[in-house]
């Protein structure tokens, strides 16, 4: 019922976006993804350890999810640059998620040293979807340089406040010529709805799913407060208004 | 002094061997999906890991996907 | 996927209470109740006037939905009385939604006549659900004398500003021992879903939809967050806080 | 003077009628689903219309569903 | 620079009404005081004991303070008309804060029978200042019973959350005839400004300033902020916007 | 009551800097300007024209006020440092309010730019206060290069929307190893009282006085609101919760 | 039995007493400002102390403000 | 063609004068506080306007202080 959308040239029905990683275990980390309905899932990229993981993530999700995979933790240009040439790499795709913190309390990005990896990345052929602050001009900036979507926070990492800055969202929505992605904050399913209904082409949700305690319901949640959202961003919400205004007819009541 | 490499942080002895001979050395299975590998600071293609040689005191980093958000 | 609930007796499926009046025309009232997924639809009761509707709103509803009738307007407990034991009956239900506007300008119930006209309906044999502001301690008057529900205000009908106080709806909710129905005030897909979160079990709306650009879009939105905001309330959503917390692994970054 | 009837809120001149005859001297079918009536306040239940009989000065209220929220 | 105002006859220049309850010492208690400017300081009646205080609160404040006792706790009709019947006579004045409790865990009041012990108390001569919910239907019955003022909550009594309902407070005021008190909830200065900014003529306070690390501090702060609010909303402010408006003159930039 | 603070190396009793922009005339201006207190006025630099105010700003409030010019409506750093050399020259002053204005739409910096001037002028030996967004990265890189103080925004310039994002200024506020000065969006008092609970050093303000009806009453209002807020940051607030907590004594109730 | 009376929720033995004495029996000073009694539910004007006698079973209550808010 | 300036945008003929004449020639009292000159992007300081002479092509700024937030 919701419409598809276009990202990096490609087709979706699905207008959430999984992070994998915190799940309680693989399984509920399958069923979850499953849930959500989603097309398009994360992934880090880390040093390979000989007591890691048997099965690789590219077994595991590579054939039913298009994999996007992250800088997270980069925090100069040249790693994550090279994190990014790894990633492409490793998992065969010039699919990525930029992400270069500048503060390890907040995991808030360093726009400066974000628009500067951007560019090169882009240069280098990469579908680069940064993420970012809720700030218009950086947005604004980072299509300039040839990113494919911006991925504005909503709120901290991991923080589940939500969306913070509702008004910035909505803003960079309006002028936005790339598909806008609140990723970061989420909550709740209220949360994901709110996004949508502010312009957001899609949401990407990871610790509100993963660290739920019900991780499947939650996912259950998100895909359908995803679609209310983008529904109801379309349908033409009614305006606030600061008084009442009756439903019923105001005409033939009895005694009157 | 021997020769060294940095492999992921960790230094070992440097060998003269191919980037193939090394993910075995490392105990990786060089078929296995998934894995990439930077010499020094460049990506070295899958292709050509048979073809390059690890020389004395090379930074290697050698990765692979995890969950992430 | 969402589990059903009781209301006075009977079991529903959806939790998305549908008001039909204000609608363009009936067809689009018939489509929107129909992407609403409503088992429960309300009426008012009026005088009949030669030039009335041709086709009478039982005829046209009476077979596929649950009527629940409404005393809306009524300003006093001799009409609300009244009006109640004419929709009884009109239209062959005991259910009634039972409202006593105490204020024309901001249609808030008047919770003092309010307690008093449930007495009488209860005793009367109606299943009374009140519309009732949101004041934990008047919904557990209205429990005390028999209501089998309660339906507190988000905020001024029709007013579209949502849910003024989710304290107090969440407090109602914790201690409610009959189904609380978020009624008045929603204005969109993500004022539904928040009142789920609060522990709703269900959402009473009309205008949101009839009156939304497209009502049928809106009313498949409102379809989709009640369930969203009842599955993500069951799920264990994760606190807020006020700092970041990392969802990708922290360890094993390159160059580290 | 004649004696009068108010028929929601309006009022009529009074006939010696019962309440269907009512229902049809109003135009209205008394078959009809979704009609209630009261009089002086009282609901009269369908099944006694026939037998109630319109007294003059009375209150007559005659309602059916509509739209509402 | 802030006019006076009326309550029950008698005029105030401060704004601001203290609570007594709850300070670290008398010392504190004394000192607060004095630094909210406060007029009037409201007291409680409770049973006596040989035990208590060596000195009385009448000594204590009564030559400096208008004291307004209160029927905290009061859970019946029947006890709040006693306890106002005996703060009458121990305290000499026929001021009341009248509060009947309704739930033990909210503090809120039961507005039915709030309603009903203020008829009677009016009716026995009292200037009666009920401890209300922000129901607007509700402060407009007991201006009919013939309140002096109404008291609606902003918030739990002692939770700081500040004001839940800013729509609800202000249409109180629009609307009230008589003077309308923020009490209950306020937890620092900007929730003041902000009660009367919405249009209270004065802000009721106890906990915020009596369990402050400093309350010296936090009541010259609400002196200033009680000010600070009746000033702005009087002042006219400017309307929120959804967009910007450039301060700084347009026209002659360099280089244009 | 409230302490002074250093900003630039000077000492200054008043934490509220007014701007002296669209002010119905040169009285309510300077009438507003004494009724703020504030120490520190803002100017910008614009081409002389022949038609030009006959008297100059520098005569008007020069002597009075330390002055503090912007560049409000550069787009480039290049404008924006030759704006700041002819403002040093004109004023007299090395203080310079560095606005570098990435989008006209809402007046948002630039802060990619931004940081590039700030180093640029810090060199040339300005005391830079920089006007940015609630990014707490960008403000720790606008100290890096020696900025004196940060001005992030509160809402779009004249917005009146207030502080649309408290969380990002508490961060700010607590890492800043210099002031920070909330700049734009204030609306009303409780607004200004809000930005020092947060931990702001000032508040910068215009169109909220000199566009409000009285610009005069409400210039005093933003000064009781400014210490009101900052002596309420300094009391230690009492926590938020959820719950009702009574401050009258809980014993001794008659009846009991 | 002999009779009781109960003040401040607390029963004594009755006493043919006046208010002021009982209040001087209970170890308060019926001179002090801010003092109030009750008996069966109605308030005594202290004016009318010394004329009220204490009958048995009564219902007493005294008392006197406190900090609130 | 002959020579011109720009001053604050505006194109006037070049005439052979230092900045005093120049302000002079606009009708502004070089003495006035406030007063600013850039030419060609760089400020020329106030204890320079009488020795600075203006060139063909000159692009000239002059600035004030105003009201500003």
């Amino acid at each position: 019922m919701t419409q598809t959308y276009q990202l990096a040239g490609r087709t979706f029905s699905s207008r959430l976006i999984m992070g994998t990683a915190g799940f309680p275990n693989q399984q509920l980390l399958l069923d979850a993804l499953a849930a959500s309905g989603a097309d398009v899932a994360t992934a880090s990229i880390r040093r390979i350890s000989l007591e890691g993981y048997a099965e690789s993530l590219v077994d595991l999700l590579g054939e039913d999810y298009q994999l996007l995979p992250n800088t997270a933790g980069c925090e100069t240009v040249r790693d994550a640059v090279l994190t990014a040439q790894l990633a492409r790499e490793a998992l065969e795709t010039d699919w990525l998620k930029l992400e270069l913190i500048g503060d390890r309390e907040t995991l808030y990005p360093d726009v400066v040293q974000l628009v500067e990896a951007a560019e090169i990345l882009v240069k280098d052929g990469f579908q680069v979807l940064p993420y970012c602050t809720d700030d218009p001009v950086v947005c604004r900036r980072l299509v300039e340089v040839g990113c494919v979507a911006v991925m504005p926070l909503g709120a901290p990492i991991g923080s589940g406040m939500g969306i913070c800055n509702p008004t910035n969202i909505e803003l960079i929505c309006a002028n936005s010529p790339v598909p806008v992605i609140l990723d970061a904050g989420i909550g709740t399913a209220s949360d994901a709805a709110l996004a949508m209904e502010l312009g957001c082409d899609a949401v990407m949700i990871n610790s509100a799913v993963a660290k739920a305690l019900d991780p499947v319901a939650m996912a259950g949640a998100m895909a359908r407060a995803v679609e209310a959202g983008h529904l109801a961003h379309h349908a033409g919400r009614i305006p606030k208004k600061g008084y009442a205004e009756p439903s019923s007819p105001q005409l033939g009541l009895i005694g009157s | 002094m021997r020769s060294q490499i940095t492999v992921n942080g960790e230094t070992r002895p440097w060998q003269a061997v191919d980037v193939v001979r090394l993910l075995q050395a490392e105990g990786l299975d060089p078929a296995r999906r998934g894995v990439a590998v930077a010499i020094n600071g460049a990506v070295v293609p899958r292709h050509r890991w048979a073809e390059t040689a690890v020389q004395p005191n090379d930074l290697i980093e050698i990765v692979k996907p995890f969950a992430g958000g």
